[in-house]
C-alpha cells in the first residue's frame, strides 16, 4: 500500500542519516581530520540521540510529559557500571561484559520504569510532570547515600557511609556515596553507540508502526475511545513508558562507561537534564523520531561550538534556544516563513504556470 | 525546521572539519601553552572563576617578568560547568588548541575523568584544588592542593592534640565529594584519636538554606565543637542561624572555608573564634601574599580565595618543574611530561599556600596546613 | 431471548438521581431508538451500558450473560461497541489506522513480534489491513484510507468512528446521535448506512437521535426517556404517536 | 529525669516546627506566585525562581549601592521584576500563546538560563551576603528554648496578607473576575467579550511583581545571593504549589508551609541526607490519593 512505501522511506532516510554520519565521521576519524573535540563528542552524541528518541516515545508517541527521564539514565548508567567493576578483574572479555551491562542497565531501567509508571501512570498531565520529576529527584538522592563495597565476604550495602559496609580490610568501596564510582573500564565506542542508536531506532520505529504502538497512540488520542474499543489503557500505557525507560537505562550504561567518573549530579542526573532531553524533544518535533536524532546532535554540539564566546557561552546559548522556540511556533514569523520560503515561492511559480 | 536543522548541521560538521585540519600540528610551538578547565558557569562557577582568574595572575607576572627561560606562556581557560562530561569536551578542545600542559581542573569529579584522558594522551596534569585522592591516581597528575582525607585526618589530629573539643558535631554536604571525603576520613580518624562524634549531620546540593535543624541537633546532643568540612558560602548561613539560636560552640573548618571574611555584608563578628586549618590567608601579611591579593582586588575586584591562591601557586610550580626538566617548548606534550613527572619530586616550591612544598611521586604535595583562628576579624595563626 | 437485557438500570450523582429503573429488551437483529428531550439521562445509560459508569442498581445482560459493572475494556470485549456524541477519533492517526485500532483484539500478536517482525506479523497485518479496508469500503471511505482522521469532512468522521466500532466485531452496537450536525443529505445517506450494516453484518443497533426524520425511518421500535425515566416503550410507529411522548417533546422545545 | 528528656523533646521537636514553618513560609511566598500564573496561563513558568533572583539583586543593589533604606528597596525590587516579567512575557511567551504548551515550557527554560547568565555576567559567581529588609528582633519563647526570627514572623504574614488580598482581587474586581474566566476556559472567555491576552499579561505582571516580594523575603531568611539563589526554591515552590493543588491561592500557604515542615522533621527525626527523597516521596502519595493536590478542584472528563 502507498502509505507503507511512504513510511518505509522515511524510516530508510532515518537508518540512512545515521549510517551517513557514521561513515563520514569514521573516515574523518581514519584520515586523522576530526578534532580531539568532535572525537569526543562522538559518544555523548549517541548517549544523547538515544535519550531523546527515547524520551520521544513516552512524549511524542504515549502523550504524557516525563520530566524525570534522566533518572532512568541514573538507574542505568549505576547499575551498569557497579556491574563492570565488580566483575573488573574477573578476566572477562570485555566487549561481552559492556553488552551485559548495556543490558542489565537496561533492565533494570525498565524495572524502575514499571515500578514508577504503576502509581504515576494514573495521573495526567502537569501532575504527571511533576510526579515524575519528583520520582527523578528521589532516584538522585538515593543514589547519593548509596554504598556499595566488597570485600571476601561478598557484596555489601548501605544508605549510611561507607564505615557502617563493615568491610574486611581487603575490601573495596565501589560505590562511595556522593563521590559515586571512579575507575569505571572506558568501555563505550562511537560504533557500539552508533549500534545501540540503530538498535533503538529500529525498536521505537518498529513498536510505533506495529499493533502494541497504534494501541499507544490511540490511547494518546483519546482514551475513552480507546477503550472504548477494548484496548487496556495500562497496560499499553506502562508498556511504552517501560520501553522509554529501558533505552534510557541502556544511554546511562554508554554515558557511565565513556568516564572514569560517575556521580549523580544535579547537572547530569537531575531535572536539569530531564529537561534538556525534553528540549532535544521539542525542538526536533514531537512525535518526530528523525527529527530528535538531529536536534539532539546538534544541541549537544552546539555549546562546544560556542566556547569561542568564552563568558558569553552560555547566555548566547539560552538565546539560541528562545529563539528557536520563536521561530518555529511563533504565529507572526510562521507567516513571514511561509511567505517567504524558498519551497513556496518555487510552488507559486509552479501554480502560475499551471495556469498558464 | 528539520531543513533548517541539517542546514545548522552541515554547517556544524563543516566547521568540525576546518577546526580539524588546522589542529594535527602540535610540536614546533614557540611559547608554552597551559590550558586550565574549570566551572565558570553553574552553581559552582565561584571556584573556577577564581583558579581562572589566579592563575592569570601568575601568567601576566612570568610573561612580564620575560617568561620560563625566556619563552612566553599562553594560557587558555575552558568552561566544565562542573560536569565530567563537559569537562572532558573541554581538555578535547584545549588539546585541539595545541595545549601543553594542564592546570586542571578545579573540582574533584570532573578531574577524575579528565585524568584519565591525560593519562591516555599523556599530558602533565597539576591540579589546583581537585582534592580526593583518584585525581592523582595517575602518575602524570600532581595536586596544589591537600588531598580530602589528608584534611580530615589533619583536623582531627589537631583538634585532639590541641583539646579543641571533645563531642563533636560534623555538618556536611552530601552530595559533595570535597565535603564527603574529607567527613568519612574525619570520622574514622577521630574514631583512632578518641574524640565523640555526637552528631553527624548532611545536608545536600538542592537543600543547603536552612541549617537550623542539623544545628539543634548538635545542640541537643550538647556538642561543644561544630566540625565543618564545607565551603563558606554555606558557612556564613550555619553561623548565623546558629546565633540566632543562641548556640555558640568551638567552629572549626577546613580550607573550604577559607573566603569567608571576604563575603562582602558578612557579620564578621559571627565568625569571630572560628578555627581553620588553611594553608593560604589572603589577609597574612608576607610580600607574596599582598603582592598577590592587591593585583587580585585591583584586576578583578574582589578578595581571592584559596582557589585563586592554589591557581597562583599552581603556575609557579610548573614553572619551576620547567625549569628543573629543561623542558622546550618545540618539545611534545608527551616529552614535556614524561621530563615533568621526574622534575616534580625533585623541586621544592615556596608559595603562597605553603612554604617549601614538595611532591611524592604519587602526586601528593607535602606542606603543612596552617591553623588559624579569626579573632577581631582577621586571621590569627595559633 | 433478546440480545440485550436491561432491567431496573440506574445510576446516582451525589444525590441526583440520573437515570432510574431503565428496562430495556432488544432482540437480536433489531434497530432500536432511544430518544428523549436533552439531559433525559439517554448518554448516561450508553455510559452505564458500556462500563464507563457504573450503575447503581439493576443488571444488564447481553446474550445471556451478565456485564454489570465489567470494565469498558471488558464490556467491549463482550460484545458491545459505540460511538460518541462529541466525535472521539484518533485524530493524529490515519484512516485505517483507526480501524485497525477496532481489530486489536482480534488479530493479536506480541509486542515482540512486532518490533522485530516476526512472520506473525506480516500475517496478521496483512489480514488486518484486508479486513480495514473491507469496512472501510462499506462506509465508502477506501479511498481516503492514508487520511490523518482529523482531515476528514465532518460526516465522514462520524462514519469513520462507526467503522471503528464495527471492527471490534460487536454483537450490539450503540450509536450516540450519528447524524448530529449533518446536513438532510448526508442523514439520508447514512440511514442507508445503517441499514446496510443491519442487513450485511446481521447486527443489532440501538441509536440515540434527534432526528425525527431518521428515528422514524429506521428503527422499528422505541424507547422514550424522560427525566431519567422510560416515557413510553414499544413499536415506533405507536410510540410516536403517544401523546405523552408529544407533549415531552414539545415541551422541551 | 524522664520528665526533663520529655519536656527537653518536646521543646526541640517545636523547635524544628518552627525552623519548618520559617522555611515553609518562604517556599508558600514564592508558591503563590507560581500557582496564580498557573492557574490562569496554564503554563509552569521554570523562569519564575529566576525572576526572585533578579529581585534578590534589585533589593541587594538598592540597599548596597544606592543606599536606600528597606521598604524603598524591596518596592524597586518589586518594580524591577513587575518590569521584567512584563518583558519577558511581551516577548518569549506572548507570541506562543497558540502553541503547544511544551514549547511555551521549553521558552522559559530558555528565559530562566538567561537570566541565570545574565546575572553571573553582572554580579559574578561569588555568593553575596544579603543584609535582611526585616527589622524585627527574634521572638524568644520558653525561656529562650524555643526562637521565631523576625524574618518568620514577616514572611508568614506578608504571606497571609497576599493571599487576602489576591482572593479578594480576584473576587471583587473586574480584572480579577476576568482571570477566572479565563482560567476556567479561554475561549469562552474570548467570546464574553474578554481580553484574554491581557488579562494573561496583567496575571504575569501580578506574578512578577509577587516575586519581587519573594526574593526580599528569601534572601532575608537565607541571606546569601548567587545567580542560581532562585532555581532550587523556585523548584520546592512549585512542588509546594502542586502539593495545595497548583491554581489555588490558599493551597499554595498551605502546601509551603507543609514542605517546609515535612522537609525540616524528615531531616530532624529520619536522615538528613534522604530529606529531599523524602519530601519528593510524600508529595507523590498526596497525588495518589488526591490526584490534583490538596486543595485542587476536582477535573472530570465529560463523555
Amino acid at each position: 500500500m502507498k502509505n507503507m512505501s511512504k513510511q518505509l522511506k522515511s524510516n530508510l532516510i532515518t537508518y540512512g542519516i545515521v549510517i551517513v554520519f557514521y561513515l563520514l565521521m569514521m573516515i574523518l576519524k581514519g584520515t586523522g581530520n576530526l578534532s580531539s573535540l568532535y572525537r569526543g563528542l562522538l559518544v555523548p552524541i549517541c548517549v544523547y540521540t538515544i535519550m531523546a528518541v527515547s524520551l520521544n516515545l513516552t512524549v511524542g508517541i504515549l502523550g504524557e510529559l516525563s520530566l524525570g527521564h534522566a533518572g532512568f539514565m541514573c538507574v542505568g548508567a549505576f547499575t551498569s557500571a557497579l556491574f563492570s567493576m565488580l566483575l573488573r578483574d574477573s578476566g572477562m572479555n570485555s566487549i561481552v561484559r559492556f553488552i551485559i551491562a548495556i543490558l542489565l542497565g537496561a533492565l533494570v531501567a525498565a524495572l524502575a520504569g514499571v515500578i514508577i509508571g504503576i502509581p504515576v501512570l494514573r495521573l495526567k498531565g502537569d501532575y504527571l510532570a511533576i510526579v515524575t520529576l519528583a520520582f527523578g529527584e528521589i532516584i538522585k538522592n538515593v543514589v547519593n547515600v548509596l554504598y556499595v563495597g566488597r570485600d571476601s565476604n561478598g557484596v555489601h550495602v548501605s544508605f549510611k557511609d561507607a564505615a557502617s559496609l563493615n568491610l574486611l580490610p581487603d575490601g573495596e568501596v565501589i560505590v562511595k556515596g556522593p563521590q559515586g564510582i571512579t575507575g569505571t573500564p572506558n568501555d563505550s565506542t562511537f560504533t557500539i553507540g552508533i549500534i545501540m542508536l540503530i538498535i533503538v531506532l529500529f525498536v521505537v520505529i518498529n513498536f510505533v508502526n506495529s499493533r502494541s504502538g497504534r494501541a499507544v497512540m490511540a490511547i494518546r488520542d483519546n482514551r475513552i475511545a480507546a477503550e472504548s474499543v477494548g484496548i487496556n489503557i495500562s497496560k499499553f500505557k506502562l508498556m511504552a513508558f517501560a520501553i522509554s525507560a529501558s533505552m534510557a537505562g541502556a544511554a546511562g550504561a554508554l554515558y557511565a562507561h565513556n568516564l572514569a567518573t560517575l556521580n549523580a549530579l544535579p547537572k547530569n542526573f537531575g531535572y536539569n537534564m530531564s529537561i534538556m532531553i525534553l528540549v532535544y524533544v521539542v525542538l526536533g518535533g514531537i512525535g518526530n523520531i528523525r527529527g530528535s536524532v538531529i536536534a539532539a546532535t546538534i544541541l549537544t554540539v552546539l555549546p562546544e561550538l560556542l566556547r569561542g564566546f568564552s563568558d558569553y557561552r552560555m547566555l548566547i546559548y539560552s538565546v539560541v534556544l528562545i529563539a528557536l522556540m520563536l521561530f518555529n511556533w511563533s504565529p507572526k514569523i510562521l507567516d513571514f516563513r511561509s511567505k517567504y520560503s524558498v519551497k513556496n515561492w518555487i510552488s507559486k511559480k509552479r501554480d502560475n504556470k499551471e495556469e498558464v | 525546521m528539520k531543513k533548517i536543522l541539517s542546514i545548522v548541521l552541515t554547517v556544524a560538521m563543516t566547521a568540525a572539519m576546518l577546526v580539524g585540519c588546522g589542529s594535527t600540528e602540535q610540536a614546533g610551538s614557540d611559547v608554552f601553552k597551559i590550558g586550565g578547565i574549570g566551572p565558570i558557569t553553574g552553581g559552582a562557577a565561584v571556584y573556577g572563576n577564581a583558579v581562572k582568574n589566579g592563575a592569570q595572575i601568575a601568567v601576566d607576572e612570568i610573561n612580564e617578568a620575560g617568561g620560563i627561560n625566556g619563552v612566553q606562556i599562553e594560557y587558555q581557560f575552558e568552561d566544565d560547568e562542573h560536569d565530567a562530561e563537559k569537562a572532558v569536551n573541554a581538555y578535547n578542545t584545549l588539546s585541539d588548541w595545541g595545549m601543553q600542559l594542564l592546570l586542571g581542573t578545579v573540582t574533584s569529579a570532573p578531574c577524575v575523568a579528565v585524568a584519565e584522558k591525560t593519562y591516555a594522551d599523556s599530558v602533565y596534569q597539576l591540579t589546583p584544588s581537585g582534592s580526593s585522592v583518584d585525581c592523582v591516581k595517575n602518575d602524570n597528575a600532581f595536586q596544589v592542593c591537600f588531598t580530602d582525607p589528608n584534611q580530615g585526618a589533619a583536623s582531627a589530629d589537631y583538634i585532639a592534640q590541641n583539646n579543641v573539643g571533645s563531642k563533636i558535631a560534623v555538618i556536611y554536604d552530601s552530595s559533595d565529594v570535597y565535603s564527603s571525603g574529607i567527613y568519612e576520613k574525619f570520622a574514622a580518624e577521630a574514631d583512632a584519636v578518641g574524640l565523640e562524634i555526637v552528631a553527624a549531620e548532611a545536608f545536600t546540593a538542592d537543600n543547603k538554606t536552612d541549617f537550623t535543624t542539623q544545628l539543634t541537633k548538635a545542640k541537643q546532643a550538647e556538642a561543644d565543637l561544630v566540625f565543618l568540612p564545607i565551603y563558606y558560602a554555606e558557612a556564613t548561613l550555619i553561623l548565623s542561624q546558629a546565633n540566632t539560636l543562641g548556640y555558640a560552640p568551638t567552629f572549626f573548618g577546613c580550607d573550604g572555608l577559607d573566603g569567608i571574611l571576604a563575603v562582602e555584608n558578612f557579620d564578621v563578628s559571627l565568625a569571630e573564634g572560628v578555627m581553620l586549618l588553611t594553608p593560604f590567608a589572603a589577609d597574612a601579611k608576607d610580600d607574596a601574599t599582598v603582592n598577590f591579593v592587591t593585583k587580585y582586588e585591583e584586576k578583578f575586584g574582589e578578595t581571592p580565595n584559596q582557589f585563586a591562591a592554589d591557581a597562583y601557586d599552581g603556575v609557579y610550580i610548573i614553572k619551576a618543574a620547567i625549569e628543573k626538566a629543561g623542558v622546550t617548548p618545540d618539545m611534545s606534550a608527551s616529552e614535556m611530561c614524561d621530563l615533568m613527572k621526574k622534575a616534580m619530586t625533585e623541586i621544592t616550591v615556596d608559595g603562597i599556600t605553603g612554604e617549601g612544598m614538595t611532591w611524592e611521586a604519587t602526586g601528593e604535595v607535602n606542606k603543612g596546613p596552617k591553623a588559624v583562628v579569626i579573632k577581631n576579624g582577621v586571621y590569627t595563626a595559633m | 431471548m433478546a440480545l440485550l437485557d436491561v432491567t431496573g438500570l440506574g445510576i446516582s450523582f451525589g444525590g441526583l438521581r440520573a437515570v432510574d429503573n431503565f428496562d430495556i429488551h432488544i432482540e437480536k437483529g433489531s434497530l432500536y431508538g432511544l430518544i428523549g428531550p436533552n439531559g433525559a439521562g439517554k448518554t448516561t445509560v450508553f455510559n452505564m451500558l458500556t462500563g464507563v459508569y457504573k450503575p447503581t442498581d439493576g443488571t444488564i445482560v447481553l446474550d445471556g450473560e451478565n456485564i454489570t459493572g465489567k470494565k469498558a475494556i471488558q464490556i467491549n470485549r463482550d460484545g458491545i461497541a459505540r460511538t460518541f456524541q462529541n466525535i472521539r477519533l484518533f485524530k493524529e492517526l490515519s484512516v485505517i489506522d483507526n480501524v485497525k485500532v477496532g481489530l486489536h483484539n482480534d488479530y493479536a500478536y506480541s509486542t515482540l513480534a512486532g518490533i522485530f517482525r516476526l512472520p506473525s506479523y506480516y500475517r496478521q497485518e496483512k489480514a488486518m489491513n484486508e479486513k480495514a479496508m473491507e469496512i472501510l469500503k462499506v462506509f465508502d471511505l477506501d479511498g481516503e484510507y492514508d487520511y490523518l482522521a482529523s482531515n476528514l469532512p465532518y460526516g465522514k468522521q462520524r462514519k469513520l468512528e462507526i467503522a471503528r466500532a464495527l471492527a471490534t466485531d460487536p454483537k450490539l452496537l450503540l450509536l450516540d446521535e450519528p447524524a448530529a450536525g449533518m446536513n438532510p443529505n448526508e442523514t439520508k445517506e447514512l440511514m442507508e448506512t445503517i441499514q446496510l450494516i443491519r442487513d450485511k453484518f446481521d447486527m443489532t443497533i440501538l441509536l440515540i437521535e434527534h432526528d425525527m426524520k431518521l428515528v422514524a425511518g429506521i428503527c422499528e421500535k422505541l424507547t422514550v426517556l424522560n427525566f431519567g425515566q422510560v416515557l413510553a416503550q414499544g413499536d415506533t410507529s405507536e410510540v410516536l404517536k403517544n401523546p405523552e411522548v408529544i407533549k415531552a417533546y414539545l415541551g422541551d422545545d | 529525669m524522664t520528665r526533663i528528656a520529655g519536656r527537653e523533646k518536646v521543646m526541640s521537636f517545636l523547635n524544628y516546627l518552627i525552623s519548618g514553618l520559617s522555611l515553609g513560609s518562604v517556599y508558600a511566598i514564592i508558591a503563590l506566585g507560581y500557582t496564580m500564573v498557573y492557574g490562569i496561563a496554564k503554563m509552569l513558568n521554570f523562569a519564575h525562581g529566576d525572576v526572585i533572583m533578579v529581585g534578590g539583586f534589585a533589593v541587594y543593589m538598592s540597599m548596597n549601592a544606592l543606599g536606600l533604606n528597606p521598604i524603598l528597596a524591596v518596592i524597586v525590587s518589586i518594580i524591577v521584576c513587575t518590569v521584567l516579567g512584563i518583558v519577558i512575557e511581551k516577548v518569549a511567551y506572548k507570541p506562543l500563546r497558540k502553541a503547544t504548551p511544551l514549547a511555551v515550557l521549553i521558552t522559559a527554560i530558555g528565559v530562566s538560563y538567561f537570566l541565570q547568565n545574565l546575572a553571573l555576567l553582572i554580579f559574578g559567581s561569588d555568593a553575596k551576603l544579603f543584609t535582611s529588609v526585616v527589622n524585627i528582633k527574634a521572638i524568644s519563647l520558653a525561656n529562650g528554648q524555643i526562637t521565631i526570627t523576625g524574618e518568620t514572623i514577616v514572611t508568614i504574614v506578608v504571606c497571609i496578607i497576599i493571599m487576602v488580598v489576591l482572593s479578594l482581587f480576584i473576587k471583587k474586581t473586574k480584572a480579577g473576575q476576568a482571570m477566572l474566566a479565563v482560567s476556567e476556559d479561554k475561549e469562552a472567555a474570548e467570546l464574553m467579550g474578554i481580553n484574554v491576552n491581557k488579562t494573561i499579561s496583567l496575571t504575569f505582571a501580578i506574578g512578577s511583581g509577587l516575586a519581587g516580594i519573594a526574593g526580599a523575603l528569601l534572601c532575608s531568611a537565607y541571606p546569601t545571593l548567587t545567580p542560581y539563589t532562585g532555581s532550587m526554591p523556585g523548584i520546592k515552590a512549585f512542588v509546594a504549589a502542586v502539593f495545595g493543588g497548583i491554581g489555588s491561592i490558599p493551597g499554595a500557604l498551605i502546601g509551603g508551609l507543609l514542605l517546609g515542615v515535612i522537609e525540616n522533621l524528615s531531616k530532624a527525626y529520619i536522615s538528613s541526607q534522604m530529606a529531599d527523597a523524602i519530601v519528593f516521596s510524600v508529595l507523590i502519595i498526596v497525588l495518589l490519593v488526591k490526584p490534583t493536590g490538596l486543595l485542587g478542584k476536582k477535573i472530570s472528563e465529560k463523555v
